[in-house]
């Protein structure tokens, strides 16, 4: 579903991802691990658009999508949430969910000042769809509280939230874990998997969390120093020495 | 001996919520200590917590006994400690000389000695006094960067990360320099991300996760330690 | 046309009127490197240090060119003043508001020198100034004073940046911020240094239009969208790129004078800034984008 | 003065209150809602006053003209020039801070002034566009003006209306989403400059109205007639007074300020030639330290943005 060939993003003179190669099945949970550093986030942010890299391509369901505009990308289904939430910390959670689908008939200005009556019926059906969302992630006792005053963990099954607003393929998912309580944790998971398994969402996973890792995820994808170091399932990964040597840094001289 | 930094129980974050959920850590005269820990364990935002650039709800930070919990950078800096950030540590359009002298800005009267004392630790620097900093590679803007917090002469010097994004070789190269500044009278105390480098180099090692203390010890004790191995590929 | 034409009536005008704009464009810069934000009452600051000369001239009877440290003093605290009460408090708001207030400061300077000084054009001499014949090539002294001027001011100002403990501190506050904060700079003060030499760059640049051609209330307004032109064609944040884009940019507009009406002078300005903008926004000398 | 001319006088300032509310509500899309910042809203003004004028007046000699087109087509006219103006400006200005839109916009002021003051043929330069055809302007005075009155009155309403449901509808949702955070508004599918740089055409669009509404209330337009600087002045006052980013406040703060500068007109108007001539700009001075003082004690204006979008309590 998702090819990523040969990705380079250098910032001045330091190679954040480096010749990065990977492929993401359709229908599949891949993890994405790896230590600090490792590019993640930044191949995120080239997979959604949000940057544009130095070198590489990426294929999007057979389409070349490297040099597409972010918003044309998330139109395609391509979707992401972020590590830090970035949530409309002004706007009302309900608010935050209606915002999302693309093409909204109100969001013409000529709609909405001459086809009042689609505008109104489009929202109805909007809003009914963001509180089915509101009540899947379990949030409908804050549907009017600003964003900007929810917790950590809130926020986060915000951010997944959006991504049910709109009829995503692909959800690139930031360490959703971060920060979130073990309770809300294990309802992210959850929700994760219904997601996967009855939306049929395609997902690619950043986490830290291996327990998610292992319960959500495969393949998965070890990155380190912006490249991929090797890809298989959690237990595979999980033992092979280069793996930890990732983690925990190659031994230097002989002080170890 | 008593410790030059001490940390103690210390709770805070940036906005309303709690990173690190008491941490408590020391460094003596003459030692370097590591942080290490997984991703999101609470590490530079402990060392940030050491600086004042992070609203301190709890605990105590003092360093040779004052008191410096909650003042503001510049004073911090006053009572000898430096910190070098992870990012944007330099100044790019200045010359690495240019560099150093900001270091000392708030020092007066001769400041040849702190001069000689940096370049002497940073060889490859002194070559480079005329250069851009933004010019330079990755490893000489840490050793920039480094340079320009010694030339406080601190008692401790905190490093962000200071191999983060580094080749081995330059690491390597860090490392040993590091070892120089302390042997030259200045207890460290770094943050890493290559773990296993600086548990081996350090003299005492603090594992951090989930903004707190998980394990402490001597570098090889740490090292060797299984349980710390399995911290970091699982929860 | 001949070449000695050209360099008589547009050339040579239009390096006077672009070392004008150079003082001008290398106090934007500065804030704009420094503080971080579009001065706009920058002209109108202009208009009153070209009117404090004229008070000096007029009324304490000093002689022209002794007026312009006075006039350029008076405006430096004027600067400075400013600063303290309107801009200062808005610090921790985000920078367009302060851009606002400037536009704000912009009519309040220039309706205080309506004011005090009318709204009819003034002059520091009386009479024609004849300009000398230099093998063929007509210079007025005045033009030699100004080019010469903003040259020997605009290299003071470079060694004071380059050389000084608080010039490196100024610039190091340009380059990052946190950093120079984490050094122990102390930012008030470099704010205070930043206006006082901003405002002192300003008198400079409204004494010496108003000795060129005449003293009038709107004039540094006028300059106000050459000046920004000339900074963000040199590259924002880069001294030397302010000088040389202000001598583009007041060539460009004399010459300009050849091909199209003279009255859209001024529209010169205004096309190079989109251009630059649309094509290089970080200038000829790779400056800051805000 | 009698009743019949304090009548006229106010019928004469809800006029103006109305054209100045327009500017009002187009300058609150574009900073209140969107945050761009222009500071050349006389030259937007200026070019719906003159396009609207060159459309509608009968044949003049010595400039372009005699199109005789009814009033709406000239405003419509006059909307739709601003616009394109507008256009190319926010395209190439947009992709920046606002510092730069706000330093273009000025070129653009400045630009716009200078061709109305030059182009002959095109503005009839000093001595500016007459003829002007007035709706209701056969009335009798006192009627003529009510009837105007009403006119403004009705399109201002409009134009309220017009942008408020703008305002509660997924589009100034959408913009709200925008100004809190741009990255994740991209992310989420949104095509953020061209959102900008449709809410900034539109915002010019009913300046251009204004202009247009204030040319064919004088019957005529001359470049005195704007002080760019001074128009664009009093909107931004007036908008920051009221409250950006609350439509009702932008008309409020309308109100308050251009009471406030009439009257202290009068009132100057009252001292000796010597004096009164400087007391214009004293006038001017004020209004410059009443911007300083609102940002630095009331930021938020008379009537801050209210909190929109609670379920149930729509506005709309």
């Amino acid at each position: 579903m998702l090819e990523v060939e040969n990705l380079v993003m250098e910032y001045g003179g330091f190679r954040a991802v480096d010749r990065c190669t990977l492929t993401a099945e359709e229908g599949h949970i891949t993890g994405l691990i790896g230590p600090n550093g490792a590019g993640k986030t930044t191949l995120f942010n080239l997979i959604a658009g949000a940057i544009e890299p130095t070198s590489g391509r990426i294929r999007y369901m057979g389409e070349d999508i490297t040099h597409l505009s972010a918003d044309k990308r998330f139109h395609k289904g391509l979707v992401r949430t972020f590590q830090i939430p970035h949530e409309f910390h002004r706007l009302t959670v309900l608010e935050n969910l209606m915002m999302v689908p693309g093409h909204q008939a109100g969001e013409s200005l000529f709609a909405n000042w001459f086809a009042w009556g689609k505008v109104a019926g489009d929202e109805r059906e909007t809003e009914r769809r963001a509180w089915e969302t509101l009540e899947f992630l379990e949030l409908t006792h804050v549907a009017d509280e600003r964003a900007g005053n929810l917790s950590g963990g809130q926020k986060k099954l915000l951010e997944l939230g959006r991504t049910m607003m709109t009829d995503a393929r692909l959800v690139l998912l930031d360490e959703p874990a971060a920060g979130v309580n073990r309770t809300l944790l294990r309802k992210l998971e959850e929700k994760i998997a219904i997601l996967n398994k009855e939306r049929g969402y395609t997902f690619i996973l950043i986490e830290h969390d291996m327990e998610m890792i292992e319960k959500l995820c495969h393949p998965v994808i070890c990155m380190a120093e912006g490249t991929v170091l090797i890809e298989g399932d959690f237990q595979t990964v999980r033992s092979d020495p280069r793996v930890l040597e990732a983690y925990l840094g190659e031994t230097v001289g002989d002080a170890a | 001996m008593s410790p030059l930094l001490d940390m103690r129980e210390v709770r805070g974050g940036y906005g309303d919520a709690d990173i690190l959920q008491g941490v408590s850590l020391n460094v003596a005269p003459g030692e370097i200590v590591a942080i290490v820990g997984p991703n999101g364990a609470g590490k530079s935002t402990a060392m940030k917590a050491i600086f004042g650039l992070l609203h301190v709800r709890g605990g105590k930070i003092t360093i040779d006994g004052k008191d410096i919990t909650g003042l503001k950078p510049n004073l911090i800096v006053q009572a000898g400690v430096c910190y070098v950030p992870q990012v944007d540590n330099i100044f790019r359009e200045m010359t690495v000389h240019e560099n150093l002298e900001m270091g000392a800005f708030l020092r007066s009267g001769d400041q040849t000695r702190a001069y000689d004392r940096v370049y002497g630790l940073f060889p490859d620097l002194k070559e480079r006094r005329k250069t851009l900093a933004g010019n330079l590679s990755g490893g000489q803007r840490q050793m920039v960067a480094m340079g320009r917090a010694l030339m406080l002469d601190p008692k401790v010097l905190l490093l962000d990360e200071p191999t983060a994004g580094l080749s081995p070789r330059y690491m390597e190269q860090i490392f040993q320099i590091c070892r120089d500044v302390r042997d030259d009278g200045v207890a460290l105390l770094l943050v890493e991300q290559h773990a296993k480098q600086a548990l081996a180099f350090s003299d005492r090692g603090y594992v951090l996760a989930s903004g707190a203390n998980r394990h402490e010890g001597t570098g090889a004790e740490l090292l060797a330690d299984r349980e710390v191995a399995e911290m970091f590929l699982g929860g | 046309m001949e070449f000695l034409e050209l360099l008589n009536f547009y050339i040579i005008p239009g390096l006077v009127l672009g070392s004008i704009y150079a003082l001008g464009a290398v106090g934007i810069t500065l804030v704009f490197a420094i503080l971080r934000y579009a001065h706009l009452a920058h002209g109108d600051i202009a208009t009153l240090g070209a009117f404090v000369a004229f008070a000096a001239v007029t009324l304490l009877g000093l002689p022209v060119y002794a007026a312009l440290p006075v006039a350029m003093v008076v405006t430096a605290f004027a600067a400075v003043g400013i600063d303290k009460l309107f801009y200062d408090y808005l610090r921790e708001r985000p920078r367009i508001v302060t851009v606002m207030a400037s536009l704000g400061v912009a009519l309040m300077v220039r309706s205080l020198v309506q004011v005090i000084w009318g709204v009819d054009a003034e002059s520091y001499i009386r009479g024609i100034a004849r300009p000398e014949n230099w093998w063929g090539i007509r210079l007025k002294d005045r033009e030699i004073v100004t080019i010469l001027t903003m040259i020997g001011l605009v290299l003071a100002l470079q060694l004071f940046l380059m050389k000084t403990k608080w010039g490196k501190a100024m610039r190091a506050m340009s380059d990052n911020p946190n950093l120079a904060l984490l050094s122990g700079v102390d930012n008030g003060k470099v704010v205070f240094l930043t206006w006082l030499i901003v405002g002192g760059l300003c008198a400079a640049s409204g004494f010496f239009l108003g000795l060129n051609t005449e003293l009038k209330s709107m004039m540094g307004w006028q300059m106000l969208l050459p000046m920004f032109a000339a900074a963000i064609l040199g590259g924002v944040g880069r001294i030397e790129g302010a000088v040389l884009g202000g001598l583009i940019v007041g060539v460009a507009e004399e010459v300009s004078v050849i091909f199209i009406p003279s009255e859209y002078k001024a529209a010169m300005a205004f096309v190079i800034l989109l251009l630059m903008l649309l094509l290089r926004p970080t200038g000829l000398l790779r400056g800051k984008v805000l | 003065m009698e009743w019949i001319g304090l009548l006229n006088y106010a019928v004469f300032m809800a006029i103006f209150i109305c054209i100045y509310g327009l500017l009002a509500l187009g300058l609150n899309i574009q900073w209140g809602f969107t945050g761009l910042f222009n500071a050349g809203i006389a030259g937007f003004f200026a070019v719906g006053a003159y396009a609207s004028a060159i459309l509608t007046t009968p044949e003049a000699a010595g400039r372009i003209g005699g199109f005789d087109l009814p009033v709406p087509v000239g405003w419509a006219g006059a909307m739709v020039l601003a616009a394109a103006i507008a256009w190319p400006i926010g395209k190439i200005c947009l992709r920046f801070r606002s510092d730069y839109l706000a330093i273009a916009t000025i070129g653009v002021a400045e630009i716009i002034r200078l061709v109305v003051k030059s182009e002959d043929w095109l503005t009839n330069s000093a001595r500016g566009v007459t003829n002007i055809p007035r709706p209701f302007g056969d009335l009798p005075y006192v009627q003529s003006q009510l009837a105007y009155l009403a006119l403004v009155g009705g399109i201002l309403l409009v134009v309220y209306l017009l942008v408020e449901r703008q305002i509660a509808a997924p589009w100034g949702r959408m913009m709200r989403a925008i100004r809190d955070n741009e990255l994740a508004a991209r992310a989420m599918g949104k095509d953020v400059p061209f959102r900008r740089l449709e809410a900034f055409i539109f915002g010019a669009a009913l300046m251009g109205l204004g202009g247009a509404l204030f040319a064919h209330l004088n019957r005529a337009i001359t470049p005195e007639a704007i002080d760019p600087m001074v128009a664009t002045f009093l909107v931004w006052i007036m908008l920051i007074l009221g409250g950006s980013g609350n439509n009702r406040g932008a008309i409020l703060g309308v109100a308050v300020v251009w009471v406030i500068w009439s009257f202290s007109e009068i009132l100057t108007d009252q001292f000796p030639p010597e004096i009164a001539i400087k007391a214009k700009y004293i006038r001017i001075f004020l209004i410059g330290l009443m911007l300083q003082l609102v940002l630095r004690f009331r930021p938020e204006g008379i009537l801050p943005e209210p909190q929109r979008g609670v379920s149930g309590k729509k506005d709309l």
